[in-house]
């Protein structure tokens, strides 16, 4: 019931934000935070009451806060949620994320109170999707996420964002109609005939039909893949993130890829322990082509946001690999197997917490200049401090720092995947290099040298100038016309205002703690990643 | 199970349609003495007729199964879905209809007539016999050519014409492929002829069976029958195009179901292939067509070609797995909500002709904009939506009926769909009208169309919408209880 | 099993046919509306006439009569209505005849060959005594239904064929709260109140 | 003569009618031209219908039926046609299917 | 005493910690709070060293070793110490050396940080405390070598020390992969026992790691680039700490190398090329800290020789002494550059007779850098060549000694010379024409260790230190090579000085050749070829060396340029190719349209609009052709209900 009230009260106030149209716009961001906020409440509760490692942690051995309706009784399907170590990390991850995202767009001027149901419509969408134990079920809000981040790049995106998110949208939902016929053919090479993960888990389908359960896995497979986004089906990822609002791409880059990731965990690989195992090379080999395409991509680029959205394909591309090498049951013993699974889930939460404060940082870019060319912007340590700071913790916690989030995620998943795939990891471990290599640069280019900033804008301006001007912004950020003026230092551009301090650096602050402190999160990660393992390896 | 039973004792089992055709005849007797701007009585009346039937109708979902009149009319779950639905769905349209004809000299007429159309599209439903088939075809049909042409104008007129003259050639091969299955099997009855007619030559077969699934696709709109929704769509009245588009396809769907599962399951034919063609055919012409549609009834009349397709995947493992009924049952109920609350968008705007007056016109009315996009994405099968659970439901019957190809056909033509509802959702949310397209088609241009102007938005179609968007999104979250309620679980 | 039919009935329904098929034919052969119709009728009165070589008497009057009405109305219709009444006209008024005459020759050709290679059951059951009777057992029995949903269907008929057909309704003769106590017809008629 | 020769030879008949009757339907302009077609292709549906009856079921009622359904529809279709035909003549001024044709695409 | 180990790490780390977030509020309070915290540090190592204790706090779960683990063992104990006191000293020098109105905060807490995360590394006793503490070391030097990051270059230089020695830190989590395969294990003294391939590759990576830290061959440029930093930050980084952690890597994975076969070996040989060639680097240089960095890379070189020959005691007893001597150079240099402006060497000519404090100081530690008896890093080099192996690398060992000899009285020539007066001072900047106290207190501190540490090599500390770093057995030099090296050392120092007088000109060719310009190691692993070839063609003339290094960076930067383009384009463009032609057609439509982005998506969707208009063209409004249209459709279907059964 717990859970149940978690996913849907975001839900329930997006209603009532909808039902009241003559509510202003302060008072909607003001529910919204509020909402946001009950329901990190909530999962923290959760957490408290959580106890790892005592049976209610594991993947089968009975989730904690279940709750099991039936819904579509003729195909077994049922509304089944629950909270395991693989779920828990996450709903936390996006309570933390979408209230960050809430407090960040408090000073939101175009239409607050639409942009802040749909959040809050997304942010169900995203817990459901994470406590879902049900694959209909987990397919409803994993597509309802898609729907929800549509209409906000479309709605409240810049340069061309109707493009952009139609984009999205046919890519993502060609992804998930790909998941859809996995389920269906999951279903119905299930014994029992059910939708149910649990079940499905303890009783894997398609064991005995290599085949058939290589083709299931393929079109889950691919459904993920879109979403996550691995090479080669990212490409709608950069255009996505450069067009749409800040805290949308926070969203989408914090949470909406995980979905893509915690599905293989969550569904692919206790499910299809079999074909898991022998395709596992693929998704390592993917895994390190993403890891190296997107890192050298990124480095690159020309554009702060397609730079970030790169090393985002950068950093799923470690998910793979750990999660590879735990498929591969022959060439690693199971220790090593499993530090790589925690790796890879660990990561899922770190990058949401980085990436979610790099697209926020972004943001000011857009909020100050309308662009995010490297080549518009410079200096801006001198009359930013704070916002300096904030973008030089946040680059070195992506480029996976030790003391920051980010290394425990990537030592974990090298260490643990290089038994299985010596090779594939000696290359991916590039990637850190290349990584360190480009967000290094972009600090320099960003915060160093002579003060710029775009001219024709009015730098100091208020966040309300965002929409207003955007007519003159031109739609493409590397393809700005307007000239880039050197402003005299101390003037001009305003530091980080409370707002968006008050949404960053908690994110910045949880990813030292999970740096440092890692014990928070592996405590309840740990035994969920042993019985993935163990699942995987039946 | 089955209770073979005839004559008097048989008459209970009538009764929702006997509601349904009091209702009709109520109607019009009542009609003859009300004035002519208090024709809302016959309204009220209609809808008493429609709310009392489906009620019997429920009710009648709970007693076994029966075959009554010597066969010719069976009563099981699938009659009760098409009951049901039917007359809720009627129940509606009525309304839907009350702002375009309120105060025409014809308005209890055309009531009494889409009250007749439903007892003809139950009739389709609940037919076991071949010519019971033929009768409750014609009763499906006639009425609605009326009911296309009401508005007695010149586009109406058209459509009224080719939809008659499609009818009539349709109603004349159903005709031609009665024959030759009487030929084949000398009896006219379903469970006669699932006992004949597997040994009958094939030959013969092959020209009934495509006969008849010509006469009933005609009534559902697939290919290559079709030919009539876009023009007919688009030539009549918004409420009369969500009444043609949704209540006879119901029956006819059924009705194929049906004639699949019973007379046609042991055929030394690929029945299912036919039907998998059909659907393969409905559904990626519907898509296609619809792709750079800018005409809204158009678009949407594409869509419900397409939609047809979806339905006959499942008819076309009506045979072969026991997901298909519940399938079934669940998709009929959910597209004919989904449908009606899409055209009620249009007929909320009844000027309105493309996609760009239609922003213009309703643009404003954020929530009305809100319901569509949740009909519109309910139409792609975007969860939690009715048509969603239903799209579940069929692609996983299709897929234990063996024709995975199928729903990876119909995997893509989702993709597909997805393009021009968003055409239509994307303005229409982002609240700007969009850039003028060139090159209209001639049919936009005609009377009716008034591109950008302001316009009252109607009430009643309004409140449809929101009620229509709410029930397919209760519907998909309720699908165990509509499950429940039909018996089909 | 040899036919019952005697050699003369044979050739009477095999002249029939050709009769039938030749004045279909005719239909659209010839150049004027009303023709065309009095060779419509020419066919159905021959398959009326193989009707009744089959002992099936009542459809076979049935058939005649409906269809001599039809036509009849049929060509006053035309009379009343079409462009080219009776013929005073002549003018053809076709279109695609090659692509038509290509269907209707396949149909035919397709059709012929499946019922020549078919392979036909034999006759099941004894022939009743009266075959009317046996019609009209069913109707009002087992076909109940069918005539039913067929009634209910003309009533149907009757009001699609007003609502389409006439342009004047009880508002036009009564006014608009049907208060008029004489109807307001532009011809007066009926019986005077 | 066998009866199943008859039978093909009368059924041969029947298609014929078909046959003519939807070359008619096809390529004539006129309404109710094309309506005579399709008469002709129920003719033949008649004549099927008794040869069914005759040949091969005389014991069950079913095809004598048929012939009286195909009968009816024959007469509802007829006169719906002239409804029809009346309503987009007062509409319109025509009564040829090619000259309505705004609505396409 | 786990209570002082814990506090030796956690101490300066929070307080640093808390100087940065603090920032410039708390700069008055910055320096004060270093200089306690390290004085406090000092103590507390010596409770450590003296304790031996060990803490472990839980980390990483599922396998052993995956907890933050800090043992002070001998090794540890002498490295505590010696971070600790350096630390003090430095931190004391610094105070008194920055500018007024600097971030003192922020420089302070970067320092702590920077000191905490070294006093973790010579602690760490498992991989993943090790790698912690590693990294932040070499994000910290980002820092502190970027801290002036207003002027032009400096982050620039930072962001190339953080990138090569990451490049080498690679290896280091490959390291920690091979141990876990190997042992299932991450615990550092489990890794001695593995064998096998995995131990092979774990041995690589601690040695690639190791070397890229201690800016040995071929990772020693960055040390260059570091000069960039405040002088307190180059005699931090490049005495006691940084640089040093490498070595002391190596020589605390000593057995894991000798297991091997291969790596000792190898990490004899790059420590004694490096020696020699950083040290012919440094002899050419005519930057001050220029010259003190590659003599720092070349003295490290000794360490790695150290640890690669298996000579840890000497490896151990010249990484303390190098650190003093080093400290206290680069202190004098710091001195020096605050008070004329100018670390040129043509600038420095009698340097140490103008501030002859610092001068004694600064000339007492050159000497020991030269290896001149009895000074410290006489004895313990002697120390490290004693345990070498070949002759080979004997005599390379001897050359490089030699070298420092030279470098060293490169140094002496110049600053003991007397003023002319026409020295260009304030090059770099405004010159105080002031040593403050606390500098010369620091300096001479680091002198007297300077002269001192030299005890180390003396047979009874010695063995004391062996004894200290379980080391027993470790061969000492004997008379002769003492002898040898000290003579060879004073020989080549006043030869040094006598040339420099004499034949100014063998210098200055010297200067002009490509070790000026660092051997061209710039451009190895730099992760901006194009700056750094740039650089380089404003340093010296084109040299075939830079052609290749220009031409392998082009080629990084377009496989990277490839990449993103290919991304942009060539998936895309490969599908929107076929479509080209009919694009051009409705390219004014579809601007308006919708459009749809990807050149995949958008191609697929033109093919799919166009058989959406070929969907439509059936729908032709006349009726007739529905008709045909329909029975054409049955027809086929009629065929296909035949045919297929």
């Amino acid at each position: 019931m717990l859970l149940t009230v978690v996913i849907f009260l975001p839900l329930l106030a997006a209603a009532v934000l909808v039902a009241s149209p003559g509510m202003s716009g302060r008072s909607a961001t003001g529910l919204w935070i509020a909402a946001s906020a009950a329901d990190l409440v909530l999962v923290g509760w959760m957490w408290w009451r959580f106890e790892p490692g005592t049976g209610a942690s594991g993947v089968l051995d009975g989730p904690a806060f279940e709750a099991d309706l039936q819904w579509i009784p003729t195909v077994d399907a049922g509304y089944h949620v629950g909270v395991d170590g693989l779920s828990l990390p996450l709903l936390a991850l996006t309570g933390v994320l979408f209230l960050a995202c809430a407090v960040y767009s408090l000073r939101e001027p175009d239409r607050p109170r639409t942009y802040a149901a749909l959040f809050l419509f997304l942010q169900t969408a995203c817990v459901g999707t994470f406590a879902s134990l049900d694959l209909i079920l987990f397919f409803v809000f994993f597509d309802l996420t898609i729907v929800g981040m549509y209409f906000v790049i479309a709605g409240w995106g810049h340069g061309n964002a109707r493009r952009s998110a139609l984009t999205f949208f046919l890519y993502t939902f060609i992804g998930s109609l790909a998941l859809l016929v996995g389920f269906i053919g999951l279903f119905l090479g299930s014994e029992e005939r059910t939708f149910d993960m649990v079940a499905l888990a303890a009783d894997p389908p398609l064991a005995d039909s290599p085949v058939a359960g290589g083709l299931v896995l393929l079109a889950i497979g691919l459904g993920l893949a879109v979403k996550t986004p691995l090479f080669p089906f990212h490409t709608w990822l950069p255009d996505a993130h450069t067009d749409a609002p800040a805290a949308g791409s926070a969203v989408l880059a914090g949470v909406l890829l995980k979905l893509g990731t915690y599905g293989f965990v969550r569904i692919a690989m206790p499910i299809l322990p079999d074909a898991w195992q022998r395709w596992a090379m693929v998704a390592v080999v993917v895994g390190v082509i993403s890891v190296l395409w997107g890192a050298f991509v990124a480095l690159a680029q020309t554009d702060v946001k397609r730079m970030i959205a790169y090393t985002s394909v950068n950093h799923m591309g470690y998910v793979l690999l750990g999660l590879g090498a735990a498929g591969l049951v022959a060439s690693a013993d199971e220790g090593a197997r499993t530090v790589a699974t925690v790796g890879a889930m660990y990561q899922m939460v770190s990058h949401g917490l980085l990436t979610g404060a790099l697209f926020l940082l972004s943001g000011w870019l857009w909020s100050r200049g309308h662009t995010y060319a490297f080549e518009q912007w410079g200096g801006l340590a001198r009359p930013a401090p704070v916002f300096a700071a904030c973008l030089a913790v946040a680059a070195f916690g992506s480029l996976g720092l030790p003391g920051l989030s980010g290394f425990i995620a990537e030592f974990q998943v090298f260490t643990g995947a290089l038994e299985a795939v010596p090779v594939a990891t000696v290359i991916a471990v590039v990637g850190i290099l290349v990584t360190a290599g480009l967000f290094l640069l972009a600090l320099q280019r960003l915060l160093t040298g002579d003060t710029v900033a775009p001219g024709g804008t009015d730098p100091g301006g208020e966040p309300g100038a965002g929409r207003a001007g955007e007519g003159r912004a031109p739609a493409r950020a590397g393809a700005v016309s307007s000239v880039a003026t050197e402003v005299p230092p101390a003037t001009g551009i305003r530091d980080l205002r409370g707002h968006e301090l008050l949404a960053i650096v908690p994110l910045l602050a949880l990813a030292v703690v999970l740096g440092l402190f890692p014990r928070v999160l592996l405590d309840v990660l740990e035994p969920a990643a042993t019985a993935v393992v163990e699942l995987v390896a039946r | 199970m089955t209770s073979m039973s005839g004559g008097t004792e048989a008459w209970p089992a009538l009764l929702p349609e006997g509601l349904l055709l009091l209702g009709a005849v109520g109607g019009l007797l009542l009609g003859l003495w009300t004035p002519q701007q208090a024709q809302w009585r016959v309204r009220l009346l209609v809808t008493a007729a429609c709310l009392a039937s489906a009620t019997a109708g429920a009710v009648a979902m709970s007693r076994p199964d029966e075959r009554v009149f010597e066969g010719t009319w069976v009563v099981d779950t699938t009659t009760g879905v098409v009951r049901i639905v039917v007359a809720l769905g009627v129940a509606v349209l009525v309304w839907l209809a009350a702002p375009s004809v309120a105060g025409h000299p014809r308005e209890t007429e055309a009531y009494v007539l889409m009250l007749l159309g439903a007892l003809g599209s139950v009739a389709l439903a609940a037919g076991g016999d071949l010519l019971l088939l033929v009768a409750a075809y014609l009763l499906a049909s006639v009425p609605l050519y009326a009911l296309a042409g009401v508005a007695k104008d010149a586009a109406g007129t058209e459509a009224t014409m080719k939809y008659y003259l499609m009818g009539a050639f349709a109603g004349v091969l159903l005709l031609v492929g009665v024959a030759a299955l009487v030929l084949a099997s000398g009896t006219t009855g379903y469970p006669e002829l699932a006992a004949a007619l597997p040994d009958a030559s094939p030959a013969l077969l092959a020209l009934g069976v495509l006969g008849v699934l010509a006469g009933v696709a005609f009534k559902a709109g697939a290919v290559p029958v079709h030919f009539w929704v876009p023009d007919v769509t688009a030539g009549t009245t918004p409420p009369m195009a969500a009444y043609l588009t949704t209540i006879p396809k119901i029956g006819a769907v059924a009705a194929a179901f049906r004639l699949v599962a019973e007379p046609f399951a042991g055929l030394p034919l690929d029945v299912p292939l036919l039907v998998a063609v059909l659907a393969t055919a409905s559904m990626t012409l519907g898509n296609l067509a619809a792709f750079s549609q800018t005409d809204v009834l158009r678009l949407l009349a594409y869509s419900t070609v397409s939609q047809v397709g979806y339905l006959f995947m499942v008819v076309a493992v009506a045979a072969r797995t026991d997901l298909a009924g519940p399938a079934l049952a669940l998709y009929l109920a959910a597209y004919a909500v989904t449908n009606i609350g899409a055209f009620a968008a249009v007929a909320a705007t009844p000027a309105a002709r493309t996609i760009t007056d239609w922003v213009t016109a309703a643009g404003r009315h954020r929530r009305l904009v809100g319901s569509l996009v949740v009909c519109l994405l309910g139409l792609v099968g975007t969860p939690p939506t009715a048509v969603f659970v239903g799209k579940l439901a069929v692609f996983t019957a299709a897929w234990d009926g063996g024709l995975a190809w199928l729903v990876v056909v119909a995997a893509v033509n989702t993709v597909a769909s997805l393009f021009y509802y968003l055409r239509w959702v994307a303005p229409a949310f982002a609240g700007v009208p969009v850039a003028p397209v060139p090159a209209e088609g001639p049919v936009g241009s005609g009377a009716r169309t008034s591109a950008g102007t302001r316009q009252e938005v109607r009430r009643s179609p309004e409140a449809i919408l929101h009620a229509a968007a709410v029930g397919s999104v209760l519907l998909g979250v309720g699908a165990g209880v509509w499950l429940g309620v039909s018996g089909a679980s | 099993m040899l036919t019952d039919l005697s050699g003369g009935a044979i050739a009477a329904v095999a002249g029939l046919g050709v009769l039938a098929v030749a004045a279909g034919v005719a239909v659209f052969r010839v150049d004027s509306m009303a023709r065309a119709t009095f060779a419509l009728l020419a066919s159905f009165l021959a398959v009326a006439g193989v009707l009744l070589a089959f002992d099936l008497v009542y459809l076979a009057v049935v058939t005649a009569l409906m269809m001599t009405i039809e036509m009849a109305i049929m060509a006053v219709f035309m009379i009343a209505f079409m462009m080219n009444p009776a013929g005073l006209m002549p003018m053809t008024m076709v279109h695609n005849t090659t692509g038509s005459a290509v269907v209707g020759a396949g149909a035919f050709a397709v059709l012929a060959v499946g019922i020549w290679t078919a392979d036909w059951p034999t006759r099941s059951g004894r022939r009743p005594a009266d075959s009317t009777r046996q019609l009209g057992e069913a109707i009002m029995g087992g076909h109940m239904l069918v005539m039913l949903v067929i009634g209910i269907a003309l009533f149907a008929t009757i009001l699609a064929g007003t609502v389409l057909a006439t342009s004047r309704g009880r508002y036009d003769r009564f006014g608009a709260d049907l208060a008029a106590s004489r109807p307001d017809d532009p011809v007066p008629g009926g019986l005077p109140r | 003569m066998t009866a199943e020769v008859v039978l093909q030879i009368v059924l041969t008949v029947a298609a014929g009618l078909i046959g003519v009757g939807l070359f008619g339907a096809l390529s004539q302009q006129s309404i109710v031209m094309v309506m005579m077609g399709l008469e002709l292709v129920l003719n033949g549906v008649l004549l099927a219908g008794g040869a069914a009856w005759y040949f091969l079921a005389p014991e069950l009622p079913d095809a004598q039926v048929l012939v009286v359904v195909a009968l009816v529809v024959m007469a509802v279709e007829m006169a719906m046609g002239f409804a029809v035909t009346v309503a987009i003549y007062r509409a319109r001024q025509v009564d040829m299917v090619d000259m309505a044709t705004d609505l396409r695409g | 005493m786990t209570a002082a180990l814990a506090a030796l790490v956690l101490l300066p780390a929070v307080t640093g910690a808390a100087l940065l977030i603090a920032g410039r509020r708390a700069d008055r309070v910055a320096g004060p709070a270093a200089v306690g915290i390290t004085g406090v540090a000092v103590v507390l190592a010596a409770l450590s060293a003296a304790a031996r204790p060990s803490i472990s706090a839980p980390f990483l779960g599922i396998v052993d070793g995956g907890d933050l683990r800090l043992v002070v063992d001998g090794l540890s104990a002498v490295l505590v110490l010696l971070v600790a006191g350096i630390a003090l000293l430095v931190t004391v020098f610094a105070v008194a050396d920055l500018p007024v109105g600097a971030a003192r905060a922020r420089f302070s807490g970067f320092v702590l940080l920077f000191v905490a995360a070294m006093l973790a590394t010579v602690t760490a006793a498992t991989l993943p405390a090790l790698l912690l503490a590693w990294e932040v070391m070499g994000a910290t030097s980002y820092a502190l070598i970027g801290f002036r990051w207003d002027e032009p270059g400096k982050l620039a230089a930072g962001t190339r020390a953080f990138v090569t020695t990451r490049a080498g830190d690679l290896g280091l989590y490959v390291a920690a992969g091979a141990a876990l395969a190997a042992t299932g294990s991450l615990a550092l003294a489990d890794l001695g026992a593995a064998d096998g391939g995995w131990a092979d590759l774990a041995a690589a990576g601690v040695l690639v790691a190791a070397l890229g830290k201690s800016a040995q061959l071929p990772f020693s440029a960055w040390l260059s680039a570091a000069m960039q930093g405040p002088s307190p930050v180059s005699a931090l980084l490049h005495s006691a700490t940084m640089v040093a952690a490498g070595g002391y890597l190596l020589l605390r994975m000593q057995p894991l190398l000798a297991g091997t076969g291969w790596a000792a070996t190898t990490a004899a040989w790059v420590g004694a090329l490096t020696a020699l060639v950083l040290g012919a680097v440094a002899v050419a240089q005519t930057d001050l800290k220029q010259l003190l960095a590659a003599s720092t890379a070349a003295q490290i070189g000794f360490v790695v020789l150290a640890a690669g020959a298996g000579a840890t005691a000497g490896g151990t007893a010249h990484l303390v002494g190098h650190a003093a001597v080093k400290a206290g150079l680069f202190v004098a240099a710091g001195a020096w550059l605050s008070a004329l402006g100018t670390k040129q060497l043509a600038g420095l000519r009698g340097a140490a007779r103008r501030y002859p404090g610092v001068g004694a100081a600064a000339t007492v530690a050159a000497l020991a850098l030269a290896g001149v008896p009895p000074l410290s890093l006489w004895a313990t080099k002697d120390q490290v060549l004693a345990g070498v192996e070949g002759t080979a690398l004997t005599v390379v060992g001897l050359a490089a000694a030699v070298l420092s000899a030279v470098y060293a009285g490169k140094i002496l020539a110049v600053v003991l010379a007397r003023p002319t007066g026409e020295e260009v001072l304030d090059e770099e900047e405004p010159g105080t024409r002031h040593v403050p106290l606390p500098t010369r207190v620091a300096a001479g501190v680091l002198a007297v260790f300077a002269a001192g540490l030299g005890v180390l090599a003396l047979p009874a500390v010695a063995d004391a230190l062996r004894t200290v770093l379980d080391a027993e057995g470790e061969p000492s030099p004997g008379l002769g090579e003492l002898l040898l090296s000290g003579g060879l050392a004073v020989a080549a120092l006043a030869l040094t000085v006598l040339v420099g007088r004499a034949r100014p000109a063998v210098g200055m060719a010297l200067e002009r050749s490509p070790l000026a310009a660092w051997a061209g190691l710039g451009h190895l692993l730099s992760p901006r070829p194009a700056l750094a070839v740039a650089r380089v063609l404003a340093a010296v003339d084109d040299r075939g060396i830079d052609r290749v290094v220009r031409g392998a960076g082009t080629v990084v930067r377009r496989v990277a340029g490839l990449a993103a383009r290919a991304d942009d384009g060539g998936i895309d463009r490969a599908v929107t190719a076929v479509v080209a032609g009919t694009r051009r057609v409705a390219a004014a439509s579809a601007r308006t349209d919708d459009g749809l982005v990807d050149g995949a998506v958008r191609g697929i969707a033109r093919a799919v609009r166009r058989a959406g208009d070929a969907a439509r063209r059936p729908q032709t409004g006349l009726l007739h052709q529905y008709y045909a249209q329909t029975a054409a459709g049955l027809g086929f279907l009629l065929v296909l209900l035949l045919v297929v059964r």
